[in-house]
């Protein structure tokens, strides 16, 4: 789907029902005003996210991900953001071997209190993604000089 | 009478860069480690003494392709009512392949008796394969894996070719095989090669000397039918395959396919994609029932197909074309002529009264 | 090989309580061996082990489950076997492991590289540190060190980590730590670089899904994402989308099991540096939770497992 | 499918900045949507009717709605739905109110977004199957773990609402922190006589069985159904011929042992009944004091005790109970106060705790009710209190406001003045919170009645001068610094979450906060509830509280058991992880990963499969995320379903 006219950026956002998504509620209540990019996906817990949903979503051409989850030890299920905790630890130092900037993704933690907290985060990755700029898309290969030269060198 | 010209090493590259005017031309060259037929380019390196990584398959035979583009509407009145079209999406152009090997080229032939047969014709198949010319290289080296004299070919086999380039030590002799490869052989940079026919002929023989290893396999597809229930037996020979398409996607003769669709929205697409019998999948059934479970059924499926079920009804031919890709590619060293011989070598143990 | 027979023998007096024992013999061409699997006392003439004993056999374990299984590893095909015992995927009483000191085995890519091709092999010696090939009749000399896989030099598991019987005299793990040399350098590319590089190497790849298959911890087999439509992760699409896509899915479920044992690249037909993926996922494994896979058949993967305190995670903070 | 969409004005909280019309008229392009429209109010009355009319008329089997988040109406259209005859599970919302007209005035922007946010609902809706709950039957037995005044509250109540009650004790006797108090705030009313007729209660009612001295070892199960394995422990003392005469510590030589009724004031005998009106009133030996079992010498309580239930030989004890439902109301302890370096670290003698003084006022206590020195035993004449030890203090790690010390420090301050005319008592203090009922009336009765000495400002430093203290610190009103020499130090130290109360949420399957303190499992809406079904807390564990609302709390609990066991038979919920058996290869991450052990491993045709208990199953779909061949899916939240999403959003 296109975004709005150049305006915005394909932001896709994974949160859990109970904190990060009540957060995200809270800021809304409070009219806590935030960039339009994002759009938000609900999962039951951040264990709920596959780190191959954020892999198969840049790879779909999205410019940011964000993950949010409850704090560690607020978890709704006791240990699912534990887990999470290391998977998308892990995720995010993998990425930039694929030639994705790391900073296209970024988890953090926000509370169903934390309206104001939430804003923040929303406007602080989408600052960052606009930064970024439209991410690399797939195309054809490209076989550039300096390609050339790195296949040699292995 | 075939057309005979001449072309120096020096010049094959200004000529295929005038043949990539009219057509898509294909060439070896490599990428990363791998020897593959792509997109001619002038700044690529061609490299025509080896055996490519992959068969010219794709120029033919895409990994996958679109066959149909389809698109949902609904009708403003009743939204529940909705309409499909459908297009059928044909390839158009025509494509060159220069650098083939006689396996290569006699590959598609097996192809043509499935997907061009009186009854059926693909016509996807059909609109590329009319389209697409192989100006195919004799070969001068028989590597070890190298089979085709086994199934009824040779180094310097024209079969399924449009032009046979025979290698000389300063140029290559083209030989026009189809009336389609005598207009590729126009170009000025080419001469009148009659003069050395004589020579490239004493090549082929000697090639063809070379050659001391030839089995016959006239008995593979009886014997083969012999051991179908010997399920011991396909479990031994099977027992190193890990169940991959290597094997597959590398043979220049299986064409099997799968088809999907993928709906994105109100638009879709209808693919055709590669398929192959080593995978569990190939044979499942909705109802979770496979017919093929283990690896042996499905190895045994391979074999049994290239070397019995389809001679069977294509007048004898071999379903095989012996370039040896899938003993080379093979991760695990499988040998498909091992399991052939040791099939026809089989003596079923004697009953004990 | 050394100890060759030493190891035929210790096979020949097990071999009675077993189904079969699987191991290596010569291959289509003196370049090459195969995995052999014995079964009567006559196939144990042709086992061969040595520098082309490159197939990973602990892969075909859990599909001989149910059966008295003999493998013959490699140290580092050892720690596959102690990944499959940790997942409960192999049983430890069903499989007898004899082990040898591996010296280091070819990357037949390198050889190929470095004769140009290798398709007609005449012979192939082998004198310590020299390798002598045949070719179309020219003879090529080659120093071993430029055609040993690279996960042999800064290989700290010569040994079988797990076995039943060992034949040979234990040798020390290599002293070098190089090896790695391929990932620094390939993340000293600029990203574009890298997003271009993966676009270009997948292109090639034929979805022949040989790299899955030689792996021994792709433990779904037939149950594997990248075939199905429910759940539908990947299309059948020979696009790089799709094709890369099912890399990262290979590297992320192997994410703290991979043993780096090298089989999915060597697997693949078309040379696609699939290990790049595995070293960087294992080199932040380790730098994260001090993990290695497969060495200790107790443990449990990082990814299964967490403390309420990561030490080497910092809380974001934003 | 035929979906129907709803997009809602929510008068002008959404139609203000979304043009919801045009929403409405872009979603009837999307695949699967037959009928769409805009609303005024969707969830009044009206609004849910037109929803109901659209499936009926169109013969609709699927339904979005665009209006609030799904954390508000979720529920309310589900029935909707459902009354409209489709399975519940046939519905999605899409959140355009908090996530979208809230947060924005880009009329444009919003309503494109709330455009996609309705294009991504209706994708997932495509992938959504019916979901239907299955019945279980429920053991209306209830397991209380503490006897605590929370405790003690929600066993009476439960047991006289019909209920057979199981009440936990780990110490010998019930009556908790209470029953060490001496007089309780505001009343100034007698703690023990006021509590003590309750623990009666608790011994003699039919339907209460009592394991004092015993913990937890492991709880299985689910809501309805769990298994609890508690453990026994060693008393060596036989209680079912105990009479609880107590000869036996009149007799006992090991003098020395630790009381911890008492809190350290004083030494106990090692075989010992912690007070008269101890339930169950039982001896029990401390094993690290008694001669016999540590010596093999003595002996002496077995000669002497009349009906002969001394047992040296005897072993801890497992007993497994089986309860529909489970209670933790496993109280506090006091924060370690000896961090704290200025106040002597527990160097002085006469620096003591706050509980350690409500045993000294307590005429049943070691002192006999006197306030005498530890050091030498002298009546005090200046008393010192200094409030918020480990309390509002991020310098030890304890941010937060115990509530409760204020009021006990008012209380302990009239106490002094009762017991000795003569003292002069100082209170140092941060605030004064006394939110409750006549509780600042009270406050100011210590200070205006009693002539306690208020110190806004805290303690920097306690040195011993002679054989008396001098305490040294602020006074932040007056802006000087203070000295106060004192011949006792009272510290009203904080309350910490129990010992071992993390090893208990572990078993129980509940988080805890990162004090030890157990989750509600909403600070506003479920105060006794945890997100475990069926387990329930009262009293501190859930954080500090006074005697009212610890009270309060487990008459709530008992009120939840009893509304849980009203029903004859519990509905599980189906948003669960379903395995499908095919593509299991019975590797068993799940089963390791799965935070509630709700997945077990089970044997099909001879292969190991996984198998999830779906009344155990709370649906976080961890096993979904971990399972690699796919074969483990959430449902509601599959991989196809949020994979739908994904694409809606992005493919190119």
């Amino acid at each position: 789907m296109p975004v709005l006219k150049g305006k915005e950026l394909r932001i896709v956002g994974f949160l859990c029902n109970w904190c990060s998504y009540g957060g995200a509620d809270t800021a809304g209540v409070g009219r806590f005003n935030q960039p339009t990019d994002l759009r938000i996906i609900r999962v039951p817990c951040s264990g709920r996210i596959d780190p191959l949903f954020i892999m198969k979503t840049l790879l779909n051409g999205a410019d940011g991900v964000l993950v949010s989850g409850c704090h560690p030890r607020d978890c709704h299920y006791a240990e699912g953001n534990f887990y999470a905790r290391r998977r998308l630890e892990v995720l995010h130092r993998f990425l930039p071997i694929l030639g994705i900037e790391p900073g296209r993704f970024e988890y953090t933690w926000v509370s169903a209190s934390e309206g104001q907290r939430w804003q923040q985060v929303v406007t602080r990755f989408t600052e960052q993604i606009h930064k970024l700029g439209p991410a690399p898309k797939i195309a054809g290969p490209a076989a550039s000089e300096t390609l050339r030269q790195m296949e040699a060198a292995l | 009478m075939a057309k005979v010209q001449f072309i120096k090493s020096a010049d094959v590259k200004p000529w295929l860069a005038e043949l990539a005017k009219e057509h898509r031309v294909f060439a070896p060259s490599y990428d990363g480690e791998a020897l593959l037929f792509r997109p001619f380019d002038l700044e690529q390196e061609i490299i025509l003494d080896r055996a490519a990584t992959m068969p010219p398959k794709k120029t033919v035979f895409p990994q996958s392709e679109k066959l149909v583009d389809f698109t949902y509407s609904k009708d403003p009145e009743n939204l529940s009512r909705v309409k499909i079209d459908a297009r059928e999406t044909l390839p158009e152009g025509s494509t060159v392949v220069f650098g083939s090997r006689p396996c290569d080229a006699r590959g598609f032939t097996m192809f043509d008796r499935v997907y061009l047969s009186d009854k059926n014709t693909d016509i996807y198949y059909q609109a590329r394969r009319k389209n697409t010319l192989f100006i195919t290289l004799a070969c001068r080296t028989i590597e070890n894996t190298c089979f085709c004299n086994w199934v009824d070919s040779d180094p310097c086999d024209p079969t399924g070719s449009d032009v046979l380039a025979i290698p000389m030590n300063d140029g290559y002799l083209l030989e026009s095989v189809s009336e389609q490869g005598e207009k590729l052989l126009n170009s000025k940079l080419l001469a009148d090669g009659s003069s050395r026919k004589v020579e490239a002929d004493k090549i082929c023989q000697e090639i063809a000397g070379s050659i001391n290893n030839t089995k016959d396999l006239s008995q593979a597809p009886a014997k083969l039918l012999a051991v179908f229930d010997n399920m011991q037996f396909w479990e031994e020979v099977s027992a190193k395959c890990l169940s991959c398409g290597a094997c597959t996607y590398l043979c220049p003769s299986c064409y099997c396919f799968n088809i999907t669709d993928e709906t994105n929205g109100m638009k879709g697409k209808r693919l055709r994609s590669w398929d192959n019998c080593m995978s569990a999948q190939f044979t499942m059934e909705a109802s979770g029932h496979n017919p093929r479970p283990t690896k042996a059924h499905r190895l045994k499926n391979r074999v049994g197909h290239k070397f019995s079920y389809y001679p069977t009804i294509h007048g004898g031919v071999i379903s095989c074309c012996g370039c040896g890709r899938c003993i080379k590619s093979c991760p695990a060293g499988i040998d498909i002529r091992e399991i052939v011989l040791k099939a026809i070598d089989f003596e079923p143990a004697a009953v004990e009264e | 090989m050394k100890y060759q027979q030493e190891l035929k023998d210790s096979i020949r007096k097990a071999l009675p309580g077993l189904d079969v024992v699987i191991a290596w013999s010569a291959g289509y061409d003196p370049l090459h061996a195969t995995p052999h699997f014995i079964r009567r006392e006559e196939d144990i003439d042709r086992l061969e082990i040595g520098p082309f004993s490159v197939h990973n056999l602990a892969t075909y374990l859990p599909g001989l489950r149910g059966k008295k299984v003999g493998i013959v590893v490699k140290g580092c095909d050892s720690r596959s076997v102690i990944e499959l015992l940790q997942e409960n995927l192999i049983n430890r009483e069903e499989v007898t492991i004899f082990g040898f000191p591996c010296t280091g085995v070819v990357d037949q890519t390198k050889i190929r590289k470095a004769l140009g091709h290798t398709g007609k092999v005449d012979f192939c010696q082998i004198a310590s540190q020299t390798v002598v090939i045949g070719l179309g009749g020219e003879e090529h000399k080659l120093r071993l060190s430029k055609v040993l896989a690279d996960k042999c030099f800064s290989c700290q598991y010569p040994n079988a980590l797990i076995s039943d019987h060992f034949v040979g005299e234990k040798i020390s793990p290599s002293v070098q730590t190089e090896g790695d040399d391929d990932l620094e350098a390939f993340e000293k590319m600029p990203m574009d670089e890298r997003f271009a590089f993966w676009q270009k190497e997948m292109d090639r790849c034929i979805r022949c899904y040989a790299c899955r298959n030689a792996c021994p911890m792709c433990v779904c087999r037939d149950h594997c994402l990248a075939e199905s439509r429910d759940p539908h992760w990947l299309s059948q699409e020979d696009s790089v989308r799709d094709k890369w896509m099912f890399q990262l899915i290979h590297a992320y479920h192997l994410a703290g099991r991979c043993t780096e044992c090298g089989e999915c690249q060597r697997a693949c037909p078309m040379d696609i540096p699939l290990l790049l993926l595995k070293k960087k996922m294992n080199k932040e494994i380790k730098e994260l939770f001090q993990y290695e896979a497969g060495v200790d058949p107790e443990a449990t993967p990082p990814l299964l497992s967490f403390k309420m305190e990561e030490e080497n995670i910092n809380e974001r903070e934003w | 499918m035929k979906i129907g969409v709803f997009v809602c004005h929510c008068g002008s909280n959404i139609e203000g900045t979304v043009d919801t019309a045009a929403v409405a008229a872009a979603a009837r392009e999307f695949p699967g949507v037959a009928f769409a429209t805009d609303t005024m109010y969707t969830c009044s009355e009206p609004g849910q009717e037109e929803i109901v009319n659209a499936i009926k008329e169109h013969q609709l089997d699927g339904v979005v709605v665009a209006s609030c988040t799904p954390r508000m109406h979720e529920q309310t259209f589900r029935r909707t739905v459902e009354r409209a005859g489709l399975n519940r599970y046939l519905f999605e919302m899409a959140n355009i109110r908090e996530h979208v007209s809230w947060i924005g005035k880009d009329r444009e922007a919003n309503t494109n977004k709330a455009t996609e946010l309705v294009r991504m609902a209706a994708s997932k809706l495509l992938h959504n199957r019916p979901l239907l709950s299955k019945q279980f039957d429920i053991n209306k037995r209830v397991l209380i773990i503490g006897g605590g005044v929370a405790g003690i509250q929600a066993a009476l109540d439960c047991a006289e609402g019909g209920l057979e009650v199981i009440l936990v004790e780990k110490t010998t006797t019930i009556g908790g922190k209470m029953a060490k108090l001496d007089k309780t705030f505001p009343t100034v009313d007698c703690s023990c006589c006021i509590l003590g007729p309750r623990m009666v209660d608790v011994a003699q009612h039919p339907n209460i069985t009592l394991y004092a001295y015993s913990e937890i070892e492991e709880v299985s199960g689910y809501v309805g159904n769990f298994e609890v394995k508690v453990k026994k422990k060693a008393t060596y003392v036989d209680w079912d011929k105990c009479t609880g005469c107590g000869i036996c510590m009149t007799k006992c030589p090991s003098k020395k042992a630790t009381d911890f009724f008492n809190e350290g004031i004083g030494k106990t005998t090692a075989i010992n009944i912690p007070f008269p009106q101890a339930i169950p009133k039982k001896a029990k030996i401390d094993a690290n004091f008694c001669m016999k079992l540590q010596k093999g010498k003595c002996g002496i309580c077995a000669k002497v005790c009349p009906s002969g239930c001394i047992d040296f030989t005897q072993q801890d004890e497992f007993v497994t109970e089986k309860v529909g439902a489970i209670v933790a109301a496993t109280g506090f302890d006091l924060f370690d106060w000896t961090v704290y370096g200025e106040y002597g670290g527990g160097r002085y003698p006469d620096v003591i705790t706050s509980l350690q003084y409500e045993r000294m006022l307590s005429a049943s206590g070691p002192t006999g009710g006197h306030i005498k020195r530890p050091s030498d035993g002298k009546e005090p004449k200046n008393v010192v209190f200094i409030q918020c030890v480990g309390s509002r203090d991020k310098s030890v790690g304890r941010p937060y406001c115990t509530g409760f010390c204020c009021m006990y420090t008012a209380k302990q301050a009239i106490l002094t003045k009762d017991h000795l005319p003569e003292a002069q008592t100082y209170v140092f203090y941060m605030d004064i919170r006394a939110t409750g009922k006549n509780y600042d009336e009270f406050t100011r009765r210590a200070m205006e009645e009693y002539n306690a000495k208020y110190i806004r400002g805290r303690v920097s430093m306690i040195y011993p001068k002679g054989d008396s203290l001098l305490v040294r610190g602020a006074d932040t009103l007056m802006g000087t610094q203070v000295e106060v020499d004192a011949d006792l130090v009272v510290l009203a130290v904080g309350a910490d979450s129990s010992a071992g109360a993390a090893g208990l949420a572990e078993k129980l399957r509940i988080s805890y906060d990162s004090y030890g303190f157990y989750m509600e499992g909403h600070p506003k809406l479920k105060p006794v509830e945890t997100n475990t079904a069926g387990v329930y807390l009262a009293g501190c564990c859930q954080g500090p509280k006074d005697i009212p609302s610890s009270v309060a709390q487990g008459s709530a609990a008992a009120s939840k058991v009893l509304g849980l066991f009203s029903k004859d038979k519990l509905a599980s919920d189906p948003q669960v992880s379903v395995v499908d058996i095919k593509r299991c290869i019975g590797c068993g991450k799940c089963i390791k990963t799965c935070p509630f052990g709700a997945i077990k491993e089970i044997d099909f045709r001879g292969m190991k499969k996984a198998e999830v208990i779906e009344t155990v199953c709370q649906g976080c779909g961890i096993c979904t995320s971990t399972c690699p061949q796919g074969a483990a899916q959430l449902q509601h939240f599959t991989d196809n379903q949020i994979l739908s999403e994904v694409n809606a959003l992005c493919q190119f």
